[in-house]
Formats: structure tokens, C-alpha cells, sequence
């Protein structure tokens, strides 16, 4: 289970580090040569987002890269083989990142199904709230996937909770109001809000939304579990080209 | 867990974790403001000295006699301030945002008229206000933005997606996800998350409730059927609340645009290029391909060109409670010049679309028997349109004579 | 000989003989209806279910408590249908062409308002319909040439005289003289030969008794001033008619264009450069040279651009019943872009004259009195003038665009 | 008195001609000239047009007339000075023919006043019904003036005889419904309508509106008293040249 290795982990390294590519942007080949990079430079998990048209919670940059790989020809079949391959031969866990839609056209159980099949391990959902996502639920659960939920500064306390008793593997914590990408104010209100999730969960936490140097990964250390870089690695690449990627991951901590 | 308004399936709230709080409140004001009859009272007040309501119901004398079948009558929504029933929504939703304290009112816009109607609204009730529209709308519905900025609004250019009101839409959503404390996203439609398609309907359905009276007053007795035009469905379920319980053909007619096999349209209810999907926050009919990735639609009103619908809509499609056709654009611009040479009436190209299917009812109707067509919008704000669809040479020299003065 | 519709010396009949006996039949008409109290409720009748009325009478929250005087009220002509209140004196003389059994009706129109009003009321009444318009009113209006082309009437560019919109009811009048027998002119003001300036105001007063009316419902006592602008002075007698009984400040705003220094104006009522005259088929204050010969007019708003004005407003003028005013081309412009700001309206151009009159006195006036402003019509028709007025450089892009892809 | 003068001319010519110019059209200079040109050909009376800013009872030729002599420069009194000096120099009796607001303007007394110095005989208003004609009527009256009026085949019989008590001179009959410069067809209708216009009245006919040429005249002989040729002299002007008024008029009649 994703919560079982998590820990583990987390006994040799005082945060973690979860990175997020768009599939298929700029092209598949190009995404599995900055997975080897990425791992090479020592992240611990990765989010896979197949591209949605209508990516309601990204923000521009995110956003532009699900339209170019769709653009390019980006479908969900073509996600799932590559995630097939990556989960095979590269030793970290793997997350599917997207919008509900494309799981409930492919059928929400076939989905959990190929998913299990091809050795991902979770997904995160942002626009299906645990209300909303019974037959999701069940369907992770059966095949020991996790659904990984999303804590924001403006949950309720007994709505922490409430998410708590459904998520598995860990619990997403927005750092702040917004969309990706923008930036983010590491700050004594997020400290307070970090300490509210973890009053409210026993499972880890990760912390995204505007991670984007050692910094940003110090101030971490110690209140959230994994630190979740997503828009920076994309607007590495894209400045600087996929050599780049394992210098700045490897550079994250200490 | 509490009500998430589900119709038959279809509806729902599938929203980022971050807006849950928000949604909430926006629940909790619009059930206490539902259920506080001064309310009510407060928005038929400013519906009827702000804007022009009850809206006539106009006999199309004419028309009916050309048809020599059912007696026509329309809804004349066009009366409405910013000309069109985009009014009803944004001044219902103007009144809550009130009551919720907030400041700041966003919204998206495709035609364009839904955005000058919150931007009216705002002006009105001293709300900040900043519209998003779709960069290809910008661009067609340049008097629209004008006027928008005129009225105080910040018109930002979507240039995301397609370029139209779904990516206006998730830009919407985007600004509502950073600013939800100070800020309401006054959506345009019936679509969306819960509570928007029971709260626009609610606003709405002073359209129905008035042609309802309007009509036993007129005629004696129900119309057999009721024609409105389907974008995200507002119009038609605010006519259509007006005779839910009644023995009256509830028909609402999509954009065909250039036919249902060119794909280049917006049928979603009753074409095989749509599926039950999830998106921009609500389960419905959408025309998406295999994977659930949204299509490009097309129709020459702007204001149905949409990719989703109303999960009412898609509830009484479901059950049978109504029936839903189609017009091409080219039915719809003959219907527009018909209904103007015939009864000097100038419905919004969208309004034009019930028309269309109207006329073709008509003549197979009692000549006893009553009909009421939503004249959503007018037509006028059409004109660059409307203008391209005949093609009328003189307007184009007179642009063309414009554009030459502009560069010099 | 009988009442030839005289004014303290003001109006009278100049008619070409020919007329004489044409002009004896509308008057007998005229009489006969309105001494016909059937006629009034069909008049009714026919604008509060084709056209908005009553129109509402809206109260300007936000410009009352920026001015900190006067309580100001808004009467709404705006909403009628076609736009301004034009539309009121159509319908009726279209009852009235109906009762005379012609089939043919003609107009002048200078805004291209009175134009499209006639259109349309033919359109729906089944009359043949010709428009005259002063060539470079159709060159800056065209899009109501649009308008009215879609509704069936023909315009015909006037090309003498100075081609604005008294040589338009001129060349009218030259139809008039050919087609009496089919034909009826449809005047759009309370100008011209008798009984035209009392048969106009008779149907604009609509306007007055509703405002009265509205306001004793809301503030329970009589305004202190109202304010309407002045062209031919339609609006303006419709708004005072409410009032002539009542000890109410009458104020009538001329276009004050670019200064009366200038001389590009059109102030009649106020201003050196006009003086009694006999033209068009009537006496009044006309803007003449010492030979009577007419002078070229200027406002940035066209349907205020004439150089005679209502016969009674002479009257008014010189008994002292009413008060006029005058209001330039930046202060109009001014005024609307506040008016549009504050409360979400937009008023046309000619509208606006009213407010910029209004807007210098509430503030010297007690905040426990009201005053009304006449918005004649709605300024969405303007925005070629409007947009021009601010310079709009994103407007201009979408014209020249516009204009490259018809030249390709 | 005019009356008695057209008598006069009557006993020797079965029909008189009236013509017509618009002052200042193209210019005074050739204004003259076509008076010269006119009497040349025998016409017996003429109008003198003082062009007005909104000539509404004429039609296109005529009004474009009268907006070329404005813009020219025409004033009302330099069209007093060309009177005075054509009643001087021609055997005819010339009338003036404007609308009323140029006599308004002018103040009507002192505009009967300015004719009667200059021997201007009469005048025609068209419109200027009797009904608003008080003060004119006195002031031609008392001046041995001839107001002209008019007939139209649309007045009403007991119009006709009111304003036959207030005309002197002669009656205008419009031959038809128009304005200036339309084609008129003469036809029994019109012989109809003269014959009520005679039963009218004791004064001689003019008829006018469209008449072009020798078989109009010839039609209207024994039917009216005076034929009145306008537009076409400035059609003719305008296409042939002055040179070619004195023979047209010669010919119309045999
Ligand atoms: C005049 C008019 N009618 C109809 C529509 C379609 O929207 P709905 O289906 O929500 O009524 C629009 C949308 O902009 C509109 O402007
Ligand atoms: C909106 C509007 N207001 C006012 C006027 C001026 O006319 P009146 O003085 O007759 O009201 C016009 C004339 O076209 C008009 O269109």
C-alpha cells in the first residue's frame, strides 16, 4: 500500500519530494526521458496528469501543456501505456493525476481496474469531491488504490475530518487559495493551517501549490511529509531543457 | 450527506475542495433567501423599476395568420434591460450577493450579453466586477466589450482552450478558486455546479410564472406547447417552470448550426455526438469524443454555442417531460428575417432558434389551440451577425468607409 | 375658419394646398378618436402587450447619493420596444392610418429612431412603409438602415439640401403631396403643420401620465423639476404633459453641440441664433439667417440635430412655462459615461442631454424633493458615435478587421 | 391690375404663357439673360423665384435650383435689385413666386412694399394657405398686389370657391398631384377638373406641373387661360443652353 512505502521512506529522508508531468507534453518520448530524470535526481513519487480538455483547477502553465498534448494527439490510452511502462521500470510509486470525466467515460471501475493492472497506485481527482465519488471509492478500494483527497485552507475542520475517513496513501494539502502555478507566501498562516491537517489526518502530508526551490522544501521540513513540485519542473524544461531536471530535483534538499 | 442536486442523475457539485466553503454559504443564502417571501417581493420590485417586468406577451397576429394553425404569442424577454432574460439572473443573483456581504461579482460570457447584463448589475449594486470571455468572442462581440468597459467591468481575454464560453467558463473558476472570500462567480445559466441550476431556474422561472398568468388571461385557457431555444438552458427553464404541472409539450430547440452530420453544431440532447460526461463542474449531457475530451461546437448565436446543457434540461430529456430539436443556422436566419418583415419583432439569433421550430409546428395545430414562443434576447446586438448572414453589401461599405477613417 | 393649432401665435397649418383636404381628413380622424375613449384603451392596450409600457420609472440610487440633492427618478423610454420613445407615437398613428383605411406609410428619420419605430409599426400593422433619411444620416446610422431595410420598408437617401433630417422631411413631405390618397406621413415629432404637434403629443403623453402616476405611488407627492431634452420635443411634451397642471419645473434641454459660440448647435429656444420663422409647415423658433434661410445644425447626437422644434415649446418658452437649457457635445458625453458607471444605464446621446442638466441642479436642490429625467431612448444604438466620442482604440481594431475581411 | 392686363393679352392670343426661373440659378447674370430670352420668345408672364433653404412643394430640378443660387450667394435682396431692374427693362408682368418664410422674414408689409416699389405684380406662395394669410392679403391689398393662389385637383368644391374670394390675378391650377417636375399625363380627368375650376371662379386659369411642350399647350388651349412651363425651361437650359429658351418658346404655340 502507497501509505505503507510512504513511511517507510520517510524514515530515511525528513520530506519527501512528488513531482507532477503533464503526459504527452511536449511528447510522450521526451516525458519518459524527464521521468529518468526526475528519478535520477532522487524524487519519490511522481503525478502523471492525463490531459483533460477543461482542466478546471490548473493554472496557465499546466493548463497550456494538457491542450498542447492533446494537440499532439495525447489520448488516454497512449497515458495508460506509458504509465505501464514507467511503473515497470522505474522503483518509485506513480500517481494518476486528472479530472473526473476521463474516468467516468472509461468507465470508473475499468479505470481503477487498469490502473491496478499497470501498477499505478493512486490518483488525484480535483474535481471529484468524496461526496461525490462513491462508486470511485469502491472501486480504488477493491484493488488497494489510493484516492488521494485535497485539504485546502478553507476546509471546515469537520469536513477534514470527514475526508480523512475516505482518503488513503495521503492527503494533498493546498498551501493556499488558487490555481497551480501561482505563486505562494511560505508563511505562519500556512504553518497553522499545516497543523490543523495534521490534527485532522493520520496520514501524511504532502504540500503543493508553489513549491519551487530549496527554500520553499526547508520551511517544509518537518510540518508536511512531501513537499509536491508541479509548475516549476515544467517551466524548468521549458527554459532550460530536460538536462536541467536532476540537477534542480537533486538541489531541493540538503 | 446533504442535497447536491441530482436530477435523475444528472447535476451534481463536482468542485475543487477549495470552493466546498463556498459553496456551502452560496447554498445556505440561497435556501434562506428562497424561503424569506420578502425576498422575492424585493427582486419583482427591482425587476419591475430596473428593468421591465412583467414582460409583455405579444400576440403574433401576423404570423399566426401566415401559418393558419395554432395561435402564436411570444415572450417578449428582448423588453427586458440589456435585452435579453439575462437580466432575471443577475439581478436574483445581484440580491444574494448582497445578502452574502460579498463585494466583487466575476462571471463568463459568450454572446457577450450575459456579460453586460452582471456588468450592469454590478454598476447598479457598486459590485467590482470582471468579465471573462473567450478571445474568438472578443473578437466577434466587440460591442458587447464596449460596453462592458464602459459600465466599469474588466473584460479579460480568454485565450486558453477553445477560445470560447467553456474556456471562459474555467477561467471563471479559476479567478473564483483564488478570490471566493470577497468574490461571487454569477454564472450565466442553468449549468454548473449545484446550486446554479436550481438557483438560475429559480430566477428565471418569473418568466414562466408570468406568460403562465399572461396566457389565462389572453386566451382562457394553457397553451399546448411552449418553445424556447437551448444554450445552457436558462430561457427554457424559465419558461418551462411556468408549466411543469400542466398538461402543456414542453419543447426546447438546440443550435443544428450547419447540420448534425457536419459536427459543426451544439446539439447535445438529441444528437449522437454527445455522451453523459462530467465537466466544468456538473454531470450532463456534453458533446465530447471517446476519452471525454470536449468537443469544438458551432452555431451562429453565440449564446447556444456551448458544449454542455442545463442537467434539468438533460433530467426532462431523461424522463420524457420534454422534447428537444434542432435548428441549422440557416433555418434560423430565415426565421429571424420572416419574424421581423412579418411582426416587426427582432429576436437574438439564439431566440430565433425556438422560432424556427415554432413555425414548423404551427400549421399542424388547432387554430383553437394557443402556443408561446420565449423571445429570449433582440436581435439588434446581433447586427455584425445578422449582417454576414445576408450578407448585405451596404453595411459592408459602411465598415469598410469606417475602417478607412480610423486609419487615417 | 375652424382651430388651425395655434400656440400663443406659435404652429398653424403651411401646407401646400394640395394637402388641404388630406390634412381636413386627419383632423377629422384625430378628433374622432380621441374623442373616442375605446381608441385610448386600444392605444393602451396595444403598447403594454407589443411595446413595455407602463416603462418603469426607476429611482437612481447611486446618482442621488453622488449628487446629494434631489432624489432622482429615471423614467425608462429606453425599454420601450425599438428603443426609445418613439415607438409610442407610431402606434397610435398607425391606429389612426388603420381608422383612415390607408395602406401606405412614409417618415422622415434624422437618429435613423423614428425610421426603424415606423418600420416596425408598419411591419406589424401590414403596411407598405418608405423611409426618407438625409444622406449623411445614412451614411452615420446605418445600422437602423439595416434595421429598417430587414423590416421590409425601403429607405431612400435624401440628397439635397444640407441632407440631414430636414431636407428628409422635406422630401417626405414631396411624397406626401403625390401619394396623399394611400398614404399617411407619419411625423416623428411634435413638429410640423397642425394637428401634428398636438396629435404627437397627445400619444407621447402617455409618458407624462405614467410618470406621474409612478411617482405619487413612490414618493407620495408631485417632483419639483422634470427634465427632458429637446429635439423636435416629443419626449420632452410627452414628460410634461403629466405635469401642465401641477406646480412642477419644467426644464427642456437643447444640444448645445460644440458651444453656442460656435454656431454648431441646435438651440432654438435659447439662443441668438434663432428666431421666429414659417418652415416645414409651421411657425416657431427655427436656427435661420436675417433672409430665413435655415442654417446647418451640429449635436453629437443625431435625432436632436434639427433646426426647428415643437410649436408648443415656443409657447412654453414664451409664456414662461417652461425653462430650457442647453448642454454640449463633452458634457453629454460626460454625463453618459457616469450615468452608464453609476447606475447601469445608457441612456442614448439624446438622453443624455437631460441628464447633464439634472446633474448640475440636484445637488443645489433639498434631498426631500424629487425630479425626473426623461431617457427617451436607449444609447446602444449609438455606439458607432459613442465609441468614436472616447476614442475606443480596441473598437477601432475591430472595425478595421472587420473591414479587411469584407475588402477580401 | 394684373387681371385686367391678362384680359387684355387674352383678347389677342387664345392661351398665354407663364415661365418660370429660380433667381441666382446659375447666376444673375444668366438669369437675365434668360428673361431676355423668354420675352424674345413670346412668353406672356413670368415668376420670379426667390430660392428658399427648404423648398417643399418642388421637385428635384427646381430644388437643387434653389440650393445652387443659396450656395452661390443669393440673397433676398439682391433678388429685389433683379426685379426691379427686369420690371424696368421687359413689356411683362413678372410675379414672384418663394415660400413664405422669406416674406416672414422680411416682414410681410414691407415685403408688398419692396414688390409694389419694384413693380412686381403678384405673388405665389405655395405655402401659404389663405387661412394664414391675413396680414399678406391686406398687404398686397392695399397695394394693388395680386395674390396668386392655388387649385389642386384634391380641393374640395366649397375650398375653391373660399379662396377664388380672396385670389386676384389669377387661379394656379396644379394639374395634378406632385410636385414640380413630374410628368403629367393630360387626360379627360384633367379637362374634369378644370372645368370645376373655372365653375369656381372668374378669374383666369393658369395650369401648371408638367407641362413640356406644344402638344401640352395645345391640349390645355380653350382649357385654361394660361400655361405655365417650368421645370422643363431649366431642363432645357441646362442641356441646350440659354440659346436654345427663345425658340422653344416660340414653339409652343402654333
Ligand atoms: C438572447 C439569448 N438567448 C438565449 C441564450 C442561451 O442561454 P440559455 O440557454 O441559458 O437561455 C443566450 C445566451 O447568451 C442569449 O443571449
Ligand atoms: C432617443 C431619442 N431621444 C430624443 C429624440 C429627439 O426627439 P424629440 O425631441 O421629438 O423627443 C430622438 C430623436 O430621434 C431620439 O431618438
Amino acid at each position: 500500500m502507497l501509505e505503507t512505502h510512504l513511511r517507510k521512506r520517510l524514515e530515511h529522508q525528513e520530506i519527501l519530494l512528488m513531482t507532477h508531468i503533464v503526459l504527452g507534453y511536449p511528447s510522450f518520448e521526451d516525458c519518459y526521458r524527464i521521468v529518468e530524470a526526475m528519478v535520477a535526481g532522487g524524487v519519490d513519487l511522481m503525478e502523471l496528469q492525463i490531459p483533460f480538455s477543461e482542466p478546471i483547477a490548473d493554472g496557465p502553465v499546466i493548463l497550456m501543456a494538457n491542450q498542447q498534448a492533446l494537440a499532439a494527439g495525447a489520448t488516454v490510452a497512449r497515458c495508460l501505456e506509458f504509465a505501464d511502462r514507467v511503473c515497470r521500470e522505474f522503483p518509485i510509486p506513480f500517481l494518476f493525476m486528472s479530472y473526473y470525466n476521463i474516468l467516468f467515460k472509461f468507465g470508473v471501475d475499468a479505470f481503477a481496474a487498469a490502473m491496478a493492472d499497470r501498477g499505478v497506485r493512486g490518483a488525484i481527482v480535483p474535481d471529484l469531491p468524496p461526496e461525490e465519488g462513491a462508486d470511485y471509492l469502491a472501486a480504488m478500494d477493491r484493488r488497494e488504490l489510493a484516492p488521494i483527497f485535497i485539504y485546502s485552507p478553507n476546509t471546515r475542520p469537520e469536513r477534514l475530518a470527514r475526508i480523512a475517513t475516505v482518503a488513503r496513501g495521503f492527503v494533498y494539502c493546498v498551501a493556499r487559495k488558487g490555481v497551480t502555478g501561482a505563486d505562494t507566501r511560505f508563511s505562519a498562516h500556512l504553518e497553522d493551517y499545516l497543523r490543523r491537517c495534521r490534527a485532522a489526518t493520520a496520514l501524511p502530508l504532502a504540500v503543493g501549490f508553489g513549491v519551487k526551490d530549496r527554500s520553499d522544501v526547508e520551511f517544509l521540513t518537518g510540518k508536511g511529509d512531501i513537499a509536491v513540485i508541479g509548475t516549476q519542473t515544467i517551466r524548468i524544461i521549458e527554459t532550460q531543457g530536460i538536462g536541467a531536471v536532476t540537477p534542480f530535483i537533486r538541489g531541493l534538499r540538503p | 450527506m446533504n442535497d447536491r442536486g441530482y436530477y435523475s442523475g444528472f447535476g451534481g457539485m463536482f468542485i475543487p475542495e477549495i470552493l466546498s466553503t463556498t459553496f456551502d454559504q452560496l447554498i445556505a443564502a440561497f435556501r434562506a433567501a428562497r424561503s424569506d417571501p420578502a425576498f422575492w417581493r424585493e427582486y419583482e420590485a427591482i425587476m419591475s423599476t430596473y428593468s421591465c417586468r412583467p414582460t409583455p406577451l405579444t400576440f403574433a397576429e401576423n404570423l399566426t395568420r401566415h401559418f393558419g394553425g395554432a395561435r402564436i404569442y411570444v415572450k417578449r424577454e428582448d423588453l427586458n434591460h440589456t435585452g435579453a432574460h439575462k437580466a432575471n439572473n443577475v439581478m436574483g443573483q445581484g440580491l444574494l450577493v448582497k445578502r452574502m456581504g460579498k463585494t466583487r461579482v466575476i462571471a463568463e460570457t459568450g454572446a457577450g450579453q450575459h456579460g453586460v447584463a452582471t456588468a450592469t448589475m454590478a454598476a447598479k449594486f457598486g459590485f467590482e466586477c470582471t468579465i471573462y470571455m473567450g478571445e474568438v468572442d472578443v473578437e466577434r462581440q466587440r460591442p458587447n466589450v464596449f460596453w462592458m468597459e464602459r459600465l466599469g467591468a474588466k473584460v479579460v481575454a480568454v485565450r486558453t482552450g477553445t477560445r470560447i464560453l467553456k474556456d471562459a467558463i474555467n477561467e471563471a473558476f479559476r479567478d473564483w478558486v483564488t478570490n471566493m472570500d470577497s468574490t461571487h462567480y454569477v454564472l450565466g445559466t442553468a449549468c454548473g455546479p449545484h446550486p446554479f441550476p436550481e438557483m438560475v431556474t429559480y430566477f428565471q422561472s418569473i418568466i414562466g410564472r408570468e406568460a403562465r398568468r399572461q396566457i389565462l388571461e389572453r386566451e382562457g385557457k394553457l397553451p399546448v406547447r411552449v418553445y424556447a431555444c437551448v444554450g445552457g438552458g436558462s430561457n427554457a427553464m424559465g419558461l418551462f417552470s411556468g408549466f411543469l404541472d400542466d398538461p402543456v409539450q414542453l419543447v426546447g430547440v438546440e443550435a443544428a448550426g450547419r447540420g448534425l452530420a457536419s459536427g459543426a453544431h451544439a446539439v447535445r440532447l438529441s444528437s449522437p455526438d454527445a455522451s453523459v460526461g462530467v465537466a466544468q463542474g456538473y454531470k450532463t449531457y456534453f458533446l465530447q469524443n471517446r476519452d471525454g475530451q470536449m468537443k469544438e461546437t458551432h452555431s451562429v448565436a453565440a449564446g447556444l454555442d456551448y458544449v454542455g446543457v442545463s442537467p434539468i434540461l438533460s433530467q426532462f430529456k431523461e424522463i420524457g417531460r420534454a422534447r428537444f430539436e434542432a435548428a441549422t443556422d440557416r433555418e434560423v436566419v430565415d426565421a429571424l428575417a420572416f419574424t421581423i418583415r412579418k411582426e416587426g419583432l427582432i429576436p437574438a439569433l439564439e431566440s430565433a432558434h425556438a422560432f424556427v421550430q415554432a413555425f414548423k409546428e404551427a400549421p399542424l395545430l388547432d387554430p383553437a389551440d394557443a402556443i408561446i414562443i420565449n423571445q429570449s434576447g433582440r436581435g439588434d446586438k446581433d447586427i455584425f451577425t445578422v449582417a454576414d448572414a445576408f450578407g448585405d453589401p451596404a453595411w459592408q461599405q459602411f465598415i469598410i468607409d469606417k475602417a478607412e477613417r480610423y486609419r487615417a
